[in-house]
């Protein structure tokens, strides 16, 4: 029911290389669409998926995962609790 | 004529009541018949299933309760779910096209599907999707008269939303004209 | 609610929930005052009057909890308006000190109370009969007040209407109880002319200030007249035990006086307050006695019976307060049982096995409320009470 | 030679088959009540137009001593039934006269949400800084760390700065006095008589029996004593000022005195704005 | 109040009213929380608790009203101490949506009532036992708990320590119902030593967090026992119909499985919470029912009534909810008349007389309180009844 | 490359089983709970020793879905039982958590005396200007002119400042955000979890299902966007000058961070002065 | 029961000659000897009778006649409507 | 001996229940009889006439009103006009002498007068009157004995003023001892 996104490590070569990169979760049957992780998601990444989920309603997901820093404002936002965002260290590990 | 039993199922938010009670007043003021309306909220009226149910008959109504309803209108796939199984085998079944995915009914329900949503939707109103059902209702089932139906409409929403609701009245009307015709 | 639009009477065929007919009733019956604060499902209430009062001359408010609406409405009372408040069960237990005050000060005025399954929050949005006895003992003290129950929308209506009417002539508290189904139950509503409506006016004195006691009772009556302020009465009001004047008079005397004049004026008065609906009591067996949403519940049930071959009759009670002591009395020396089904734990049936005193089987078919009774079950109850 | 007698100018506006009075030799409420009359006598009103409206406690018993229209209504809730009466019957001037604790204690909600819509009441609050009536048990406005039946060990609460509640929530008129100044309260209830909106005078009282014997300040006229030495006068002052302490200086003065519209006003205004010609005022109920 | 100083139970022999020996039971009992706001005839309870609670490491706070002090009680309960209000007629009015509220949560907490004569402000200083209906019925919906009734100080105490521990047993809000001269009639009070007075413990589970459900009967038991927070239970409490964790479930049936085991946890275990207090019911014809202030003038009435030869019992409640109602129904195949005197308009008589179910006659003795009842007056019902 | 999947942070601090919640969507209550879990998990706090006090409406469910010691009280009486259990408990951390309307309207008066008294509780106000749970009625904070379903003609009371009336009253700490300002409020909750005495943090909401559909403001995100849009941070602003008009801007900030003794510490303080060595201080409930 | 004093007309000439006199009239019965009208008559005319009425309090009087403006001071003071205080021409009709 | 019945009156605020408890706490405590005392307020209780009622018997009491006073304590006229009608022809009558002029009393009644506000001005605490009153009592009635009388006013009394106190239940008790020696 939850799926994390993350971006395929370091396609695009950063200029500063990177040492982590943002994770997203989203819930999607609890997510009711309400767009706020989208609309103030500071770097942009998410979307609105143009499916439903069961009771109607397009949950977000990662759009653009490169650009994820992992900063939690749209876990903050969200007020069914169905995403999150975190740092994931580049060896795989949490930050 | 007995007693005829309908149940409107949907989502809080959806117009479900309102739905019921255009019926509902179409029988009663505008048919001349008796109807009496009960509805039940969920827990709380926020975004839960909600559902009214409609008694017509020509004589007064002492037993407001529906049990087994000849006719249903399910405006979500959790109303459908949830009250489908009360149908009664030979019932009627009105469906929200986009919305739900009936399955597991007795083959001798009759089921009539609309895109309420696509058409309120085309309107420039989504939250027309009732009125457009009530057209629907009363094209396919036939239970209120076409006249009753638009009265009842007019009576019922906000005098300045009465030209959008009556054109959902008429895509509803016209759409379930179409079908029954097509059908039969 | 383009038919709220209208001003004054709303003559002609509504088709209206129990709520939204409770409304009417009371503008119907000249209500220009009322208070209110919003609960679950009583709330339609006040917001139809919120909507409606503007256009017909009278004055809403919105108070900031029931401790101020259930006594605002009392002072619009007093101000000479005929006034109301409206609530549900937890905002009913805040009002029962007003209700008491209203009682002692002879204050006629309107509370409506939706019953919704309790105790405390319970089921908000669900249905119960469970403040029947409240209606009769919520308030400390003894005091005596009249509680009618409407099955329909119609009759919320029309007992709305009445409970104003009731409220004049005996310088009462008058409740209204619903129940949510009726409450929310919609059908077709008949408002007559508004010259066809019988409306009592506030029994204002003709006398003198000097010459008028503001609870002394009029000629051949229990019931004082009224009057208000500003008619150069300089009235007192209090709800301290009190004298004819209205001062607060300390004494025993005084006391066992006014209560029992306050007492007296509903219980004798009983027969010109109490309503019910009978059917077919006539050799019946059985009674099915019941109330609000029930009583439509019950029919099914009876005639259920009936084809049974049973001999059930039905007596509806329309008053449930003062109770018809009277004719329970009556029909209990001629039937062999009264069932009594009610969404509650057994509250009115309590009162019917004290009046039948033994003269026949009381059968309560209690239900915890939050929904109606299955017929069937009742209709097993009939058959149980007639082996 | 020997005067014609006049009557008390009290007299008029009493109740005098019901005196002297329940309260205790020194008490200062009949002393408030007086100044009281004095004001309504100057204000030259059509006494038939005037009622008073009262909670419960010692001071509570003022409806029930004033030729008015008078109603005693029950504890706390004196404001939401005169804004009912006063709704009702717009024609009426209506006072709400009673206690620091049947209005800031039980009665703190219709104080503050009357005020906040500007009921157009002028409340008349006599704080003896104690619920004389029940035995002299703590109130919101007993100051630290005095003595009361309930707070035998010192009370231990911050105490209400009651101009500055009613200012915060909105109040028109705010004043403070105490028993002493009979002269500024009668003018100052002429003033807020004449205004509309709510308004709020606040008199701090001497309640010999109780507060006072507890207290060992002794008799009535001890504490009216103090008044005298203790007031300052500071009309205009930010209410945020004029809290008042266990035995130290009393802010006296009017506080405030502004203007916005009356609730009745308000709701009037709105009403017609939204619905034109179609909004049906209310009218004054009739005797058919 | 000299033996006001002494820390813990107050051992000794005392000469103390009812309203203090009430204080002093609440201390005993282990009460360690109050909250209240002061009301003539009972403002002396919580004075002396005020005294005596910085002495024996209690806390009591006067609230802003009795809204304010009719939950706060229930916090204090929740935080796991033993807790407490008081008040009287119109304060008691008030506090009716949360003695729903503590009946629905189970919460254990004590209500004292000293009843005075109202209706409303009525007679603030003088007696009746005007609110014994309320305490059954004052609340909206349908709830039981428990009410006890002293007729003196020294019951006072020991039905306050009692009322506690019912309290603790059955978690269950428990009132203790004085009328006004009980609460300030001084006797002598013997105050047993701490060890020797019978305080129930609050039953604590012993079941680990995730194990224990706040709302499930203990095994055998229809009372679910307690915990408190910070105790990683991480307990939810809510008015809303709940299951057994306490999560609220707006379905049917968890309405009627609650509501059906807070019933049954009283009707069925009334055997073990009813008492009462009888005298001479062998072959007694006539059995005075009484209670409080009122059992005590009926004494000289009954001793009366037995120098004329008559054959009087005495059946004094002390438990007035549950009604005892199987020894009542007991008696009444045995006796020709019940007579109940009470200082109101008939309240326990009307269950009586539903009890009674015509097997004897119900002699109600009514009074409008703010005095007793003239000895004689009972005396003449007593001799009314056995003829 | 799949990362492993983490926890949500706000998880641990739910019931998870009593969720999706029954909250509209764009309602901004969820957003607030949010906030507050970050806070919780930033304070380190035993999570044992906080408790949650709700009274009803849809703010009223937080202490349902908050896995702590929850209480779900009645309509206006969270801050009084929270007091109760704050006074028998002084182990715990209590937080009330509610409405506009549940605290400001039916609760006012226990809203202005805990924070008179200084009662040591954080009281978090979700205000959406309306009644949510009952249909959209208007409520003390509705302002004029906005339509609810009891004032269909509009609003035409002057609404409450709540951040005036409670540092009126004698809020140690009072604050202001929109539900926009999620890390202002999730750093505030954190402050004000720490802090001693009478805390209030007001968080203005969106509930589009009445308040914004009623009056034609679009889905809870425009609101969310007007917030960003209108609010001026105003940190250690007069309250005087923070109130709150119709569609007008919003301040926000913190307005009061101030020390005075609580409730629990002038009680203690004054009975043992007054009692000395006799005076037995309370101790915590243990479980036998 | 109530008693009305006034001084006799102009016993000791006053400097500028007065046009009216001050009268004060007490109801013995109702007073509560609470000594407000003593105390703040601001021309110290009123002294407490050494006498008791029923109720066992002592009653003021006019001790000092000849000083009273009449200004009703005393009366607005009285807590128990017992005293007050007024003008009188000295062609004996009401100032 | 069956029980005795007193009644005390006079004015709210002159320790007319504290005189009546001490009275009963003697007996109760001090003398191991039984007691019970029951009170009546004025409607209000402020400076209105008030009373305590004590029932002193050998046996436990279960009526607790007094109607017919073997012994009354009048400490203001106020009281002695309302109460004294209900005094036994026999009864014995105590009143405070500067405060009370008794009239119309039945020959048969004994009454004795003590000036107890005169000795508790002189004493400096016009308060302690009752205290001199139940000194009074104790010597004149002997219905509670000097040794109870004298502990009960100890534990009755605030502890900083039990030597005023004392000092006045003396100054009463050697009163009433010197006027029953006189009239003896
Ligand atoms: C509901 C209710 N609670 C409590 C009381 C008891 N009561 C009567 S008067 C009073 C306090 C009065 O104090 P205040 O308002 O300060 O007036 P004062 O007597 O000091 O003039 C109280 C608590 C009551 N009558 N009703
Ligand atoms: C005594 C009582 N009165 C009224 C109600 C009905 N009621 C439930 S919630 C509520 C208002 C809630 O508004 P608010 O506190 O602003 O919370 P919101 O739903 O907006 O979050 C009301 C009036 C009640 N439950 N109890
Ligand atoms: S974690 Fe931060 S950057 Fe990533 S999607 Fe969420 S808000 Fe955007
Ligand atoms: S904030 Fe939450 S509920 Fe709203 S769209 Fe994003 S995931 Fe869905
Ligand atoms: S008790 Fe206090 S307030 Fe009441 S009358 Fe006496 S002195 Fe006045
Ligand atoms: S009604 Fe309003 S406040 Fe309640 S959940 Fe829906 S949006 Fe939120
Ligand atoms: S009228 Fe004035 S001068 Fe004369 S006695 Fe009274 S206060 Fe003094
Ligand atoms: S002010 Fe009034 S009550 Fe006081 S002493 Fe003077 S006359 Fe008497
Ligand atoms: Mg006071
Ligand atoms: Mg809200």
């Amino acid at each position: 029911m939850t799926t994390a996104t993350a971006p395929a490590a370091n396609k695009d070569a950063p200029k500063k290389e990177k040492k982590f990169r943002g994770v997203v979760t989203v819930n999607r049957e609890h997510c009711k669409g309400c767009g706020f992780c989208v609309e103030f998601c500071p770097l942009e990444c998410l979307d609105l998926e143009a499916d439903y989920n069961a009771k109607g309603y397009h949950p977000p997901f990662l759009s653009q995962p490169e650009k994820c820093n992992g900063c939690d404002t749209c876990g903050l936002y969200c007020p069914d609790f169905a995403i999150y965002g975190y740092r994931e260290k580049l060896d795989g590990s949490a930050a | 004529m007995g007693p005829t039993e309908i149940k409107i199922g949907g989502l809080g938010g959806q117009g479900v009541i309102l739905g019921g009670i255009i019926i509902g007043k179409a029988a009663a003021l505008f048919d001349q018949k008796h109807s009496c309306l009960t509805q039940a909220f969920g827990p709380e009226a926020r975004g839960s299933a909600c559902s009214a149910q409609v008694v017509v008959d020509s004589n007064p109504i002492l037993y407001p309760y529906v049990h087994n309803p000849h006719l249903m209108v399910a405006m979500s796939q959790d109303a459908f779910v949830k009250f489908s199984p009360e149908l009664r085998p030979d019932g009627t079944l009105l469906i929200e096209e986009d919305l739900v995915k009936p399955t597991g009914l007795p083959s001798t329900v009759k089921v009539y599907a609309v895109p309420a949503t696509r058409i309120a939707e085309e309107l420039g109103k989504k939250m027309v999707l009732n009125i457009v059902m009530v057209g629907f209702f009363t094209a396919v089932t036939g239970l209120v008269s076409e006249q009753a139906a638009r009265e009842a409409v007019k009576d019922s929403v906000p005098p300045a939303t009465i030209d959008l609701n009556m054109k959902a009245f008429e895509r509803g009307y016209a759409y379930g004209k179409q079908l029954m015709a097509a059908k039969a | 609610m383009s038919n709220a639009n209208s001003s004054g009477v709303l003559t002609g065929s509504h088709y209206l929930d129990g709520d939204h007919a409770c409304s009417e009733g009371a503008i119907a019956a000249g209500c220009r005052f009322a208070a209110g604060y919003p609960i679950t499902p009583s709330t339609e209430v006040v917001e139809r009057i919120a909507a409606r009062f503007p256009r017909v001359g009278g004055r809403f408010l919105q108070f900031e909890d029931e401790l101020g609406a259930s006594i605002a409405l009392l002072g619009g009372a007093w101000g000479g308006a005929k006034a109301m408040t409206v609530t549900s069960g937890p905002g009913f237990s805040l009002m029962m000190e007003h209700i008491g005050y209203a009682a002692i000060t002879e204050t006629p005025c309107v509370y409506i109370n939706v019953q919704r399954a309790g105790p405390s929050t319970g089921l908000p949005t669900q249905p119960a009969q469970g403040d029947m006895m409240q209606a009769r003992f919520g308030s400390h003290g003894d005091y005596r007040l009249i509680a009618l129950c409407p099955n329909s929308p119609q009759e919320c209506f029309d007992l709305t209407v009445e409970a104003f009417n009731l409220a004049e002539e005996f310088r009462v508290p008058v409740l209204v109880m619903l129940d949510e189904v009726v409450g929310h139950m919609t059908e077709k509503v008949v408002i007559p002319p508004a010259g066809e409506i019988p409306v009592s006016p506030r029994r204002w004195t003709k006398k003198a200030p000097g010459e008028f006691k503001l609870f002394e009772p009029a000629e051949g009556s229990l019931v004082p007249e009224m009057t208000m302020p500003g008619e150069g009465h300089q009235i007192h009001v209090t709800g301290l035990t009190h004298d004819e004047r209205g001062y607060p008079n300390m004494t025993i005397a005084a006391h066992e006086k006014m209560q029992r004049r306050l007492f007296d004026k509903i219980v004798l008065n009983a027969d010109r307050i109490v309503k019910w609906e009978e059917k077919d009591l006539a050799g019946a067996e059985v009674v099915v006695v019941s109330y609000g949403i029930t009583s439509r519940v019950a029919e099914k049930a009876i005639q259920a019976a009936k084809e049974k071959g049973v001999k059930v009759g039905s007596f509806r009670l329309i008053t449930a307060w003062p109770f018809p002591e009277k004719q329970i009395l009556e029909m209990s020396t001629k039937v062999k049982a009264f069932v009594v089904p009610e969404l509650n734990l057994g509250q009115m049936s309590l009162e019917i096995e004290r009046v039948v005193g033994g003269r026949c089987k009381t059968v309560g078919v209690p239900h915890v409320g939050g929904t109606v009774h299955k017929p069937e079950v009742i209709l097993n109850a009939i058959l149980e009470a007639v082996r | 030679m020997s005067a014609a007698v006049r009557e008390n100018p009290a007299d008029k506006y009493l109740r005098k088959e019901r005196m002297p009075s329940i309260w205790c030799p020194g008490c200062g409420i009949g002393t408030t009540v007086n100044c009281f009359t004095r004001a309504l006598d100057a204000s030259g009103y059509d006494l038939e137009k005037v009622a008073v409206v009262s909670g419960i406690g010692c001071t509570g018993r003022v409806a029930g001593y004033l030729k008015l229209d008078s109603f005693h209504t029950t504890h706390g809730r004196a404001i939401p039934f005169a804004t009912g009466l006063k709704l009702a019957r717009p024609d009426l001037k209506v006072v709400v006269y009673s206690g620091d604790g049947d209005l800031s204690a039980i009665g703190g909600n219709h104080l503050i949400h009357a005020a906040r819509r500007n009921a157009d009441l002028l409340v008349v609050c006599v704080n003896n800084l104690t619920y004389g009536m029940t035995g002299g048990q703590v109130t919101p406005t007993t100051p630290q760390p005095a003595i009361a039946s309930t707070t035998p060990y010192g009370a231990f609460e911050q105490s209400f700065n009651l101009p500055h509640l009613v200012a915060s929530c909105g109040g028109v008129y705010v004043a403070r006095w105490t028993a002493y100044h009979v002269r500024q309260i009668a003018k100052s209830m002429g003033e807020a008589l004449q205004k509309k909106g709510f308004r709020f005078i606040e008199i701090i009282a001497p309640c010999p029996t109780l507060y006072l014997r507890r207290n060992k300040l002794g008799e009535g006229l001890d504490e009216m004593k103090f008044y005298q030495e203790k007031s300052v006068v500071m009309n205009g002052a930010d209410t945020r000022e004029v809290s008042l302490d266990f035995r130290d200086e009393i802010p006296v003065g009017k506080f405030v005195d502004i203007e916005r519209p009356t609730l009745e006003e308000a709701m009037e205004s709105q009403l017609s704005k939204a619905l034109g010609a179609k909004y049906v005022p209310y009218s004054l109920p009739v005797k058919a």
